[in-house]
């Protein structure tokens, strides 16, 4: 059951992944990731990894869909009904890819791995808690300083606004000048 | 056992009605929609979601194509009707449900679509090309058609979705798939060139005003320029009718003016509430405006028309939703040749509709009062008629400037706040422009 | 289902999305690509998690961290598009190449 | 004590689901009939005949359209409902009792984003589009204040099993001390099954947006996922907020029954009362008020839990 449920999600993963960059349409485009991404969160929870697993699906799925926005808008050709192909030397980069899967391949059969050490925990998303809340805290709170970098640069990078726009040079404008008027009305 | 058969009559028992009007048709669409209250039919949104076509009035010009369109992209079972009069809407309806509920005919008519390339049961996957002009968006059937129609067989189509608008012409050339064009970029206010979509909003759209044709440029759902086209005026306004007959020294008495302008004011607040999307008081608006044109008692009507008024006026999320939305001054709307509520509220969307709600217990004030109209009775529910199709003319000439950066949704509440009555347009002023 | 399989899957994803990284032009199409790279080290992280160390939680850590890159991934990602995007109205690499010269 | 079902079980909870959304169907058409005036005993006829004009209806095809991520979407829409219900215990059973429960339900109410988006998209047409792109910008108000405040609910219980948050309340149901966790729910169902104030989506100014292309079978399957994810959402509001199927005489599936109908009863109720939200308005709002309370009240259990 559970090597056929793999068989399913790995071959799914796989095979959406490689009709990324085969689609024209970028709506498919991103959907076709986005199913790869939900095969490999199925893959996570087949692992015993629920908490990972369920998170990479919830995440994925609002972050392809807000991807589809900005595809869209920037490709020229989004609806890919005029196939057009955007390649820069293809055979280059396909090349380079099979002998990185060659490479990786043949690490993985030829490596000795180890064997197991220690059982799985009985609750896989405590052990992840404690360990981020503990021992891990210090990658905890990189991470979340990252992100709070993240979300500061990417709204300074691509916002064209600022609030001398909004409240004019003085800063004294009340209310501000906004396209839209959002609805607190600060 | 004829399940089909079956499950067509049982559908046939409750169709979806889209209602087109004609310019000048006002009456004949309450008449519809009494009916259609009445039978607890609900009203379609789209030809997708329609089962009966009702043409209210006589379509004429581009309108009748548009028509003819909206009537192309309707799936089975479907059924077409046509009332130039309002006691023609009832058999009209009944008509069509018998049509509706009819094996034999529903079947021709899903192979008559089926037959069409684009349109049949079986979705080509992906891509297929077509040449009819009516695959579009409620927004804009049939009106692009009549002017590519000279292009032949792939003239643009305008309005599609995909981030692609259109230009009208010069693809001839160009071998794109579908017959669709590609978009042009344009300048935006965020500083992004992205794809400008053209798209025509009307005729074919519910609550929208009888005969209004907006030609929009879009980018992303923000309205970037916007130009009114008229489909063609009435012969006067039906709301101003006591009014034009007390002008011409006929006898008509303060109380069936008021009548009239409360019928009216519920009227646009009905229109105004669907497009805010609370549809629970649109539809009580509506009831009392058909009660009261249908000469119900002055006192429970007045008591519902005051508490619908004030529950609307007192809304502080309706006011949240639509405050600083197309903002009008008094200065502004004077000089466009503007009157009446739009002029006194002298402010933004959420001013308009209280205005309204002020001018509706206003008027049902004065319902049982006996004595002639005279200049302290209420006035015309959209300010005094002229000949040169003020106000409403006005109010469509103010439109591009209003809807210029706003999105479409608070456009469309811009516009029924407004809510110009193409009637009072002089008739044959087919394809106007506003400005 | 053994280590081994989960492994060439994720070298399987990793390769693909080099390819797109690789070889397409427009940057978002290259932001799949590199999406798609960081899926198939969630699958290696979470393979190695199962098969070699379930008692420590170092294999979901790492999870957590390439889950976050790639939501940084994208959010910088966009913005650098955006930018590129309002200054030059172009999204392709090849276009906006100003180092090469 | 709740137990888990047997695997065959999962086949029962969409019925049970679309049990309650036609329930919440039929309360719903009595009470517009009601509105506008006609007997009561009409209520029934309309979504039967509704349903029999969408069984028999033609399917819509557009020029250009993206059939398969347009029928991909409208199905992913009922379907996101029937798989966020697997969570739900009634009364002492539940289909699945799964570790991470509540991650479950908000990744599973979450398919609606990509489903919307592509069921407006696949159209091809451009009002249509507007009304995908419109809940997209909805679901990005509405989701993170929901997000904090599932997480309240299992920051109360110390567990994301939803069979835990059900024994967390066996003195003091969370609503009660976690109001504005509970009504920031209760505005997130909306949300998902995008009806009532956050029909923005589908709404009347684009002529049904997401929904105006949509006709015959898939737009049944469309406005039944609807009701479907309604009812999800009320089902999923037992647990997490009213103490699950606990109660005095009556047997916890009949006290799960209740309390689901009472909240679909509100929900079906109250989405008559308001106009719809617009993003534009509603998105600053859930950023700037509803973000930092559904924060803030998250604390509060955090803060109990410490204290304990």
């Amino acid at each position: 059951m559970t090597t056929a449920v793999f068989w399913v999600l790995a071959l799914l993963a796989a095979a959406s992944g490689f009709m990324v960059f085969r689609f024209n349409s970028m709506a498919r485009v991103t959907i076709s990731l986005m199913v790869s991404f939900l095969a490999s969160g199925g893959l996570l929870v087949l692992l015993g990894l629920g908490y990972l697993g369920v998170v990479v699906i919830l995440m994925m799925v609002m972050e392809m869909v807000i991807m589809a926005v900005f595809m869209i808008a920037y490709m020229m050709n989004p609806a890919g009904l005029m196939p057009m192909a955007m390649f820069h030397n293809k055979r280059g980069s396909l090349a380079i890819a099979v002998v990185t899967f060659a490479l990786l391949a043949a690490g993985i059969f030829l490596t000795p791995w180890p064997h197991r050490s220690g059982a799985p925990p009985r609750d896989a998303t405590r052990q992840l808690g404690t360990a981020l809340m503990g021992s891990q805290m210090l990658t905890m709170i990189t991470l979340g300083f990252t992100l709070l970098a993240t979300m500061v640069g990417a709204v300074v990078l691509a916002t064209q606004r600022g609030r001398y726009d909004r409240f004019g040079d003085d800063l004294k404008r009340r209310p501000p000048s906004d396209p839209v008027r959002g609805g607190v009305g600060r | 056992m004829d399940l089909t058969g079956a499950l067509l009559r049982a559908g046939a028992a409750r169709p979806h009605v889209l209602t087109v009007t004609a310019p000048g048709a006002t009456v004949v669409r309450l008449a519809a929609e009494d009916q259609l209250r009445r039978r607890g039919w609900p009203a379609a949104m789209t030809p997708a979601g329609a089962d009966i076509l009702l043409v209210a009035g006589e379509a004429a010009g581009l309108l009748a194509e548009a028509v003819e369109a909206a009537w192309q992209a309707m799936p089975a079972p479907r059924a077409r009707a046509v009332a130039a009069r309002p006691d023609e809407v009832a058999a009209a309806l009944e008509a069509a449900r018998a049509r509706l509920g009819d094996r034999a005919v529903q079947q021709a008519s899903a192979a008559d679509t089926a037959s069409r390339g684009d349109q049949g049961q079986r979705a080509p996957e992906g891509h297929e090309g077509g040449d009819h002009g009516h695959e579009h968006g409620v927004g804009d059937h049939g009106h692009e058609m009549s002017d590519e129609h000279g292009h032949g067989a792939s003239g643009g189509h305008g309005g599609h979705g995909h981030g692609h608008g259109e230009h009208g012409h010069g693809m001839g050339g160009m071998d794109m798939p579908g017959g669709l064009p590609m978009a042009d970029r344009g300048d935006d206010r965020d500083g992004l060139r992205l794809d400008q979509l053209h798209l025509p909003l009307g005729p074919v759209l519910p609550d929208w005003p009888a005969g209004l044709v907006l030609r929009v440029t879009l980018q992303g759902d923000v309205i970037q320029h916007a130009e009114p086209e008229i489909l063609g005026g009435g012969s006067g306004s039906f709301w101003d009718e006591p009014w034009r007959r007390a002008a011409d020294g006929e006898r008509v008495t303060t109380a069936e003016a008021a009548r009239r302008a409360a019928a009216a004011y519920l009227d646009s607040l009905g229109r105004f509430l669907a497009v805010a999307g609370w549809d629970a008081v649109a539809a009580a608006a509506r009831r009392l405006r058909d009660e009261a044109l249908a000469g119900a008692p002055s006192g429970p009507l007045r008591r519902d028309a005051r508490r619908l008024a004030r529950r609307v006026a007192r809304s502080r999320v309706l006011a949240w939703l639509t405050g600083g939305l197309g903002v009008l001054t008094a200065a502004e709307a004077a000089t466009a040749g503007v009157a009446g509520p739009a002029v006194r509220a002298a402010g933004d969307v959420t001013a308009r509709y209280r205005r309204w709600c002020a001018d509706l217990e206003a008027a049902v004030a004065v319902l049982d009062d006996a004595s002639l109209l005279g200049p302290g009775g209420p006035g015309p529910p959209r300010g005094p008629a002229g000949d040169d199709g003020a106000p409403s003319a006005g109010l469509v000439a103010m439109l591009p400037r209003l809807l210029a950066g706003a999105e479409l949704a608070g456009a469309r509440l811009i516009i029924a706040s407004l809510d110009p009555d193409l009637d009072q347009l002089p008739a044959g002023v087919e394809a106007a422009h506003g400005h | 289902m053994t280590l081994q399989l989960f492994l060439l899957l994720a070298a399987g994803l990793f390769a693909i999305g080099l390819y797109g990284a690789l070889s397409q032009q427009s940057i978002v199409m290259i932001m799949m690509g590199l999406e798609l790279m960081l899926n198939g080290v969630t699958v290696g992280a979470g393979a190695f998690w199962h098969y070699l160390a379930p008692a420590s939680a170092s294999g979901q850590v790492i999870l957590v961290a390439v889950v976050v890159a790639m939501s940084v991934e994208m959010a910088i990602g966009f913005a650098v598009v955006t930018a590129i995007f309002r200054a030059r109205e172009v999204d392709m690499t090849d276009m906006a190449a100003d180092l090469k010269r | 004590m709740v137990t888990s079902a047997p695997l065959w079980s999962v086949l029962v909870v969409p019925v049970i689901l679309a049990g309650f959304a036609a329930i919440a169907v039929l309360a719903d058409a009595l009470l517009a009939v009601r509105a506008a005036g006609r007997p009561a005993r009409l209520a029934a006829a309309g979504p039967v005949a509704e349903t029999a004009r969408l069984l028999v209806g033609q399917r819509r095809v557009t020029l250009a359209s993206d059939a398969l991520l347009w029928r991909l979407g409208v199905l992913t829409v009922p379907a996101a409902g029937m798989l966020a219900a697997l969570v739900i215990p009634f009364g002492t059973v539940t289909a699945s009792r799964m570790s991470v429960g509540v991650v479950w339900f908000n990744a599973m109410e979450v398919l609606t984003w990509a489903a919307l988006w592509m069921a407006g998209w696949g159209a091809n047409a451009a009002l249509s589009l507007v009304g995908g792109y419109r809940y997209v910008a909805q679901g990005l108000a509405y989701e993170l204040p929901l997000m904090l405040a599932l997480i309240s609910a299992a920051t109360g219980a110390q567990s994301l099993n939803v069979a835990d948050i059900v024994a967390a309340q066996s003195h003091l149901w969370f609503a009660v001390w976690m109001p504005a966790a509970f009504l920031v729910y209760l505005a997130g169902v909306y949300g998902f099954s995008f009806l009532g104030p956050f029909a923005y989506p589908a709404g009347t100014d684009l002529a049904s947006g997401v929904l105006a292309e949509v006709s015959g079978v898939d737009r049944l399957v469309i406005e039944a996922g609807r009701w479907l994810l309604l009812a999800a959402g009320a089902g999923m509001a037992v647990p997490l907020f009213l103490g699950g199927g606990t109660g005095p005489l009556l047997p916890p599936w009949a006290w799960s029954a209740i309390k689901t109908l009472a909240v679909l009863a509100v929900l079906t109720w109250a989405r008559r009362r308001l106009p719809v939200l617009r993003a534009d308005r509603y998105a600053e709002l859930a950023w700037v008020v509803l973000i930092p309370l559904s924060v803030v009240q998250a604390l509060v259990p955090a803060l109990v839990d410490l204290t304990r």
